[in-house]
């Protein structure tokens, strides 16, 4: 059976005033059906151009896709035209994204918000559309929908709001939800609520999930597999299980140890030194190199390619010479 | 988008129709008159001045009117007589006539609107003489003065003596401020339909008219347009059909040459209009003749009338305008000669030359500021240094004039049909009236003319009262209180086809009852 | 809620009215010249006894405490006095040119909005493109043109080049006894220039506006929100941005107004726009002082209507203010 | 490529300078001011003549006399002659109504924005209270009222123009005076007005420069709308005048009124491309969009 969602070798470039940077190196990563592919990564490491990539959204006019293919269930979305991107968005693919206040529109109701991407997309008549919208709010665990439904997004709680967001993007029933960092701007308890709706919502909708996120945790909760991402690169693939417990690259290992545990002090935390060196003063060598403890001659000179070097495939030259 | 468009359709239906409108001239019709001047009301019984003169003189009909021979007519009054010893004038009253609101016109109006305007207008001399008046009965009035007064029958013209209703201006109210100033009730040929203060005065025919047959038109509109620009497009495409009182010499050259418009020079010849160059006699610098002499060597009526108004208005050498029957040809022209003007500023004691100042009345640019500003240039020639003092409005210029604070000053004056009316009153010492703008502003003193002048005015004979006023001319040329420059160039322009456009002495000052559309 | 909010703003906005309506009298009163002697000239000259009566009849031998107590309390029952010139009462002559001032400015702000906001919009598309650089040049010289004289050009172009528009007045006269629709339509023929040359200023200045506010609209999540959910260019345009960057512009919009009716004045003079800013402007070269205070007031008070007026849309507009306070 | 600002910090100034120094139309505005400038300060002198003077006859066509290119005015006055000397006062007035309009405003807008409470609503309602007014009608009865010389002029537009200016000011104080250098001046025992003049007006300086250029400009188009209706001095020469006093000859002669009116296009045109030359460069951020 072919991956719902299929990516190959995605080269994604913006303009800057530092001239063209590559913000995507040869990506390649699939999520199948109904299953969870967890992408994670600090900010700045492509994650979120992967996302937008998928939905066709990438900031215009400075970014471009140079190279590769995006297959959603079979169909090439890479050079589709406006209005084949535009049927495809909210319909098959829909998105949620990480800051729920800024990324609902002030000025209309909740419910008009989540009829509009109905109307959009079915041939209903604005009440009906309405009334879905009502009983969305209330599958996504609103109370009191149909009065929530008139209410603007600046009444309503961050959770809920993160909630009515969900609500929006399951409206069409699409197969592949991406979920953007769904979860950053909320405290801890609801972030745990949310993550509860979304698996509900995948298993009543059998929808595909592509989550988006910075926290281990995040993928220990909620994916089948991890792609890790690093500076415009995938560094890292497998199930979750086997990332979280057995690391191969340095940096998804400092990833993990970042994961608060039960029982450790907040003190205790670590941190992966130094930060995300940014795309137009990328060398020729590994990006981690600079921040890598251990890191050689090799890894400044020479890109390491992502292969499996015996468990599951890392971009890492000391995985392949097995020093680690 | 779609505003632009719908608004762009709008606009051609609009033009089609606009274009269409010259069209609905045929019966009576209406005529639309064109004017710069704003009138502040309309009564002109207490408002000199053409703007309030051209529709008072519609709506109000007077004892009296004349025709382009200085010949009175009758109108309200069917016959008048005088006493033989210019005592007293008897005016007989036509039986039929009415004000516009159907109450008969008679005597006790008459009666009441000479001493209305005696108490009220602001030319004193007019109806100073009179005394009383009697009314033996409806329609003989008998108007007794305490002295001759030749200027009298001039003075019940429509311009200056509407004939008011008694039962609404006799109410005790001010007629300066009576609110019927603004809806006034007549018996002229026109009725007020509606005044737009400072826009427009609509006036319909009067159905009850006392002249039979008259008026011919159906309704007399005045527009007032400020921006002369502005009213020369409008007479253009045919918005507006006369454009009385026009000065401008760039306007009477654009009508002259449009297809459909005449232009005249007639019907201004009562108007009289000066335009002079006023010397402040309390001055030090200008109290010495010779000083007012060499300006007026110094600067060249030619060049005035010729260059700077191209050839429109013409030269003007005394207080007299030089059309009328009174002027005196034999008066000094002082025509143009700088070694003439230079000596006599050193003869003053002015060899060194001296710095004055010139106002002048916001009016005309061609006829005013120019002239000023050629001034400026001119008397340079003889060492005299001008600076021009502009007035940004009408108030602050009368302040100053009127107020004695100036040193020279450019100013219209009418003559006003008779000396005695708009000549007198510049002139008389006893009428130097710090405050009041048009009085003896010169402060100009001479016992001899005074005479001369009071004399005049109770002059009955034609040929004795001429040679009074020539020796007056003779004088005040000599003295010069005032440089007289030119004759305004008022022309009316007007659309071919009107007959009769008025061409009497009061020109469009003057009911406009025979005036029609041709073909 | 709402109502009393609305009560206070009014209540607020008639003292301002107060407020002008004192400053303006006593800034008028320090004019120099005496009105009597303006009025007496304004009549062809006059003599003491007629100055005498005139400041009789004009109030204005009383002290100034008192001239000014009859007129406020005059104003409070709609009594704004008398114009020295037309010795008319100046309610009924403003309110004879009020109206053509309210069609003008209302048309002058409805073009230069609809058209500047579209433009700001195109623009704001390709922030980069061709478009954007037209507009951006195009609002800095509607801003740098003088209004008066736009107006001047036009009327050179249309006087004798295109004679396609009317270029002075209100109404044809010849038109005067037509039915409604002709009038109407004959109106609006006069209105085209006037209203567009005060718009122009104004359009441009909307138009960079609106430029910018949707730029920064643009950027924004709820915008990437809107086209993740599929809605098409246009919608996204005008009815997601549109909708948020219209509320600058409103707020503009009410601040404008003022400055509208000042160009209207301008206008007015150079079309013979037969409105209160030519009202005024006659008046201030006449001193006719009843009136000018009448037309700063009823001006003063358009602006205040309009900020009130702006006030409640913008809480309409924008769903975030409606329930708070 | 080449240009890393992370590791070269400049002063703010020469860092502006720098934006402004690439925008193209800025620098086009500021040179075509300059030029201006010039021709309106030395003009006169190198071209001779009284603006006032009568010349030549009077509508002469631009091009048809050598020597009165741009024709002559309905006086037969050189126009050249008026644009060179008209410009000076035009200027003139725009710049002293400018600089009282800023000290006006900045000294109310400072007071409202730092002290905050009573006098900031003191202050705001009275701005509000002359936002009311419409400008141009305040400025006509005011110049009437003082007699139209170039100072009562400069005085009515500056007495009218100034809320906008308090409105920004107090804006920039609102947000400064919370920042932590101005805790930090305060701490240290920094009187108010030291605070206040020292402290947060330098940096508030950036949108005001801005504002005073665009102000120096708007006073330029009231300068000479008060002169086209009448109210400017009509004893000194300036663009508005020269437009106003043309205006009802416009159907004989379209160039006394056309290249003032261009001369105040340009000059206001010029004035404005600096200033968001000024804005930009002061904002590089919104330059980037």
């Amino acid at each position: 059976m072919s991956p719902l969602l299929e990516i190959n070798d995605l080269a994604v470039t913006f303009a800057t005033r530092h001239g063209e940077v590559t913000a995507l190196d040869s990506v390649s990563l699939h999520v199948n059906e109904g299953e969870t592919l967890g992408i994670v990564g600090e900010s700045g490491c492509g994650k979120s151009i992967t996302a937008l990539s998928v939905m066709g959204l990438i900031p215009q006019p400075h970014g471009r896709i140079r190279a590769g293919s995006i297959k959603l269930a079979g169909e090439e979305f890479v050079g589709a035209t406006p209005a084949r991107l535009r049927q495809m968005r909210g319909a098959e693919a829909a998105m949620i994204f990480q800051e729920p206040m800024t990324s609902l529109n002030p000025v209309f109701t909740v419910g008009d918000q989540i009829a509009e991407a109905i109307t959009l997309h079915q041939n209903t008549s604005r009440d009906r559309a309405f009334k879905d919208a009502i009983a969305l709010l209330d599958r996504v665990g609103i109370p009191e929908p149909d009065k929530r439904a008139r209410d603007y997004p600046h009444q309503l709680s961050g959770g809920m709001r993160q909630r009515m967001m969900i609500a929006m993007a399951v409206s069409c029933r699409p197969k592949l939800l991406i979920a953007d960092e769904p979860t950053t701007a909320l405290d801890v308890t609801v972030q745990a609520q949310i993550f509860d709706l979304l698996n509900e919502i995948q298993r009543d909708f059998g929808a595909a999930i592509l989550l988006i996120t910075h926290d281990m945790g995040a993928i220990a909760e909620m994916a089948d597999r991890v792609s890790v991402m690093y500076a415009g690169r995938v560094i890292e693939t497998a199930t979750a299980d086997q990332v979280l417990d057995t690391p191969q690259h340095p940096y998804a290992r400092g990833l993990i140890d970042c994961i608060p545990a039960l029982g450790k002090s907040e003190t205790g935390l670590k941190e992966i030194p130094g930060v995300v060196p940014p795309l137009h003063m990328l060398g020729a060598g590994c990006a981690f190199a600079q921040r890598c403890d251990h890191a050689q001659a090799r890894c400044l000179r020479e890109k390491p390619k992502l292969i499996n070097h015996g468990h599951h495939p890392a971009a890492c030259h000391g995985v392949e010479e097995a020093r680690l | 988008m779609s505003v632009m468009t719908r608004l762009m359709g709008a606009a051609a239906i609009a033009a089609s129709f606009t274009m269409a409108a010259p069209m609905v001239h045929a019966e009576g019709g209406t005529l639309v008159i064109a004017s710069t001047q704003v009138p502040r009301h309309l009564n002109g019984a207490v408002q000199s001045g053409i703007a309030t003169a051209i529709p008072s003189t519609q709506i109000f009909a007077s004892p009296i009117r004349y025709d382009e021979n200085w010949e009175p007519q009758p109108y309200l009054a069917s016959s008048w007589s005088i006493a033989d010893d210019g005592m007293s004038v008897t005016l007989n009253l036509v039986q039929n006539a009415t004000f516009h609101d159907g109450k008969p016109v008679t005597s006790e109006d008459v009666a009441f609107s000479i001493m209305t305007t005696k108490e009220n207008h602001p030319f004193k001399s007019m109806f100073a003489p009179v005394e009383t008046i009697d009314t033996p009965d409806a329609h003989t009035v008998v108007i007794n003065l305490s002295k001759p007064h030749p200027a009298l029958l001039l003075a019940l013209s429509p311009a200056l003596a509407p004939v008011l209703p008694k039962h609404i201006y006799g109410d005790g109210q001010d007629a300066k401020s009576h609110p019927a100033n603004s809806a006034p009730v007549g018996s002229g040929p026109f009725m007020l339909e509606e005044f737009t203060p400072g826009e427009a005065v609509v006036m319909k025919k009067n159905p009850t008219f006392f002249m039979d047959g008259r008026p011919k038109l159906d309704e007399i509109i005045i527009r007032i347009i400020k921006d002369p620009s502005a009213l020369l497009i409008a007479m253009e495409n045919g918005e507006a059909d006369m454009y009385p009182f026009m000065a401008g010499s760039q306007e009477i050259k654009r009508m002259e040459k449009a297809d459909n418009i005449g232009v005249t020079t007639d019907g201004y010849a009562a108007v009289g209009p000066l335009n002079w160059l006023a010397f402040n006699m309390a001055s030090p610098k200008l109290s010495d003749v010779r000083v007012r002499q060499a300006i007026a060597y110094a600067v060249d009526r030619e060049f005035i009338t010729k260059a700077l108004h191209r050839g429109v208005s013409t030269a003007q050498r005394g207080p007299i305008i030089e059309s009328s029957p009174f002027f005196d040809e034999t008066i000094p022209a002082y025509d143009v000669d700088l070694d003439k003007a230079n000596a006599l500023m050193a003869e003053a004691g002015f060899a060194d030359g001296m710095e004055l100042t010139i106002d002048y009345i916001p009016g005309p640019k061609e006829q005013q500021q120019s002239v000023a500003e050629y001034m400026k240039s001119q008397l340079k020639k003889i060492g005299i240094a001008i600076t021009v003092r502009a007035a940004p409005d009408f108030p602050t210029w009368a302040g100053r004039v009127g107020g004695h604070d100036f040193e020279l000053s450019m100013d219209v004056v009418f003559n006003w049909g008779d000396p005695v009316i708009g000549v007198h009153r510049t002139y008389l010492s006893d009428n130097i009236k710090k405050g009041v703008i048009w009085s003896n502003t010169q402060q100009y003193k001479n016992a001899k003319v005074d005479e001369l002048l009071n004399a005049a005015a109770v002059e009955l004979d034609q040929g004795k009262r001429a040679a009074l006023y020539a020796e007056f001319q003779q004088t005040v040329a000599t003295d010069l209180p005032v440089y007289w420059i030119n004759a305004l160039p008022y022309h009316t322009a007007y659309d071919k086809k009107l007959q009769n456009v008025p061409s009497g002495i009061w020109g469009t000052m003057h009911p406009m009852d025979m005036v029609e559309w041709g073909e | 809620m709402t109502l009393s909010y609305l009560l206070r703003r009014i209540g607020y906005g008639l003292l301002l009215m107060l407020g002008v309506v004192i400053l303006n009298f006593f800034l008028i009163r320090l004019a120099p010249g005496d009105p009597a002697v303006v009025i007496a000239g304004e009549m062809g000259g006059a003599t003491e006894e007629m100055l005498e009566s005139i400041r009789e009849e004009y109030g204005l031998n009383k002290p100034i405490f008192t001239q000014l107590w009859i007129y406020v309390s005059g104003i409070a029952t709609g009594n704004l006095g008398e114009s020295f010139f037309f010795n008319q009462p100046v309610s009924k002559l403003i309110g004879l040119r009020i109206w053509p001032t309210i069609l003008l400015v209302i048309t002058a702000q409805i073009l230069s909005i609809s058209i500047g906001v579209f433009m700001g919009v195109i623009a704001a598309r390709k922030p980069n493109g061709i478009l954007s650089g037209i507009v951006s040049i195009f609002a800095t010289i509607g801003y740098a043109v003088p209004v008066f004289w736009t107006g001047i050009m036009l009327i050179i172009l249309f006087a004798s080049v295109i004679p396609i528009f009317p270029v002075e007045g209100m109404q044809s006269v010849k038109l005067r006894d037509a039915g409604f629709v002709v009038k109407t339509l004959d109106i609006a023929h006069h209105l085209v220039l006037p209203a567009f040359t005060l718009a122009i200023i104004y359009l441009a200045q909307y138009a960079r506006l609106s430029r910018a506010s949707m730029l920064e609209v643009l950027g924004s999540d709820y915008i990437r929100t809107a086209r993740a959910k599929g809605a098409s260019e246009v919608s996204v345009l005008f009815k997601h941005a549109l909708r948020n960057a219209a509320l600058p512009i409103l707020t503009v919009a009410g601040l404008q107004f003022g400055n509208l009716i000042s160009g209207a004045l301008l206008v007015e003079t150079v079309f013979n726009w037969p409105g209160m800013g030519r009202l005024a402007f006659d008046s201030i070269l006449r001193r006719d002082y009843p009136t000018i205070l009448g037309v700063l007031f009823f001006a003063s008070a358009m602006v205040v209507v309009a900020n009130i007026i702006t006030d409640i849309s913008y809480r309409w507009a924008d769903p975030r203010l409606r329930r708070k306070s | 490529m080449n240009d890393t600002p992370e590791f070269k910090p400049e002063s703010p100034g020469l860092e502006a300078w720098r934006m402004f120094r690439r925008n193209i139309p800025a620098v086009f505005g500021l040179v075509l001011l300059i030029v201006i400038f010039l021709a309106t300060l030395y003009g006169a002198l190198i071209y001779n003549g009284d603006p006032f003077d009568i010349v030549w006859a009077p509508h002469e066509m631009p091009g048809a006399t050598p020597e009165f290119p741009l024709g002559t005015d309905y006086l037969g006055r050189d126009i050249i002659a008026g644009l060179l000397t008209g410009g000076g006062p035009t200027l003139a007035v725009g710049a002293a109504a400018a600089a009282l309009t800023m000290f006006i405003g900045i000294s109310l807008g400072a007071l409202a924005g730092y002290y905050g409470g009573w006098v900031d609503n003191l202050l705001m309602r009275f701005t509000e209270f002359f936002q009311v007014l419409p400008a141009l009608l305040f400025a006509m009865v005011l110049v009437t009222l003082f007699s139209p010389s170039l100072w009562t002029i400069a005085f009515a537009i500056g007495v009218v123009s100034w809320p906008q200016t308090a409105r920004l000011t107090r804006a920039e104080f609102l947000k400064i005076k919370e920042l932590e250098y101005v805790t930090a001046a305060r701490a240290i025992g920094a009187r108010n007005k030291r605070i206040i003049w020292k402290v947060i007006l330098p940096n508030a300086a950036p949108p005001l420069i801005v504002s005073a250029t665009l102000t120096i400009g708007v006073a330029i188009l009231f300068e000479a709308g008060l002169s086209f209706l009448g109210l400017g001095d009509p004893n000194v020469m300036s663009w508005g005048l020269m437009i106003g006093a043309n205006r009802e000859f416009i159907l004989e002669a379209w160039w006394p009124v056309t290249f003032p009116g261009l001369a105040i296009f340009l000059t206001v045109f010029a004035v404005s491309l600096v200033g968001d030359g000024l804005n930009d460069a002061f904002n590089p951020k919104l330059r980037q969009r």
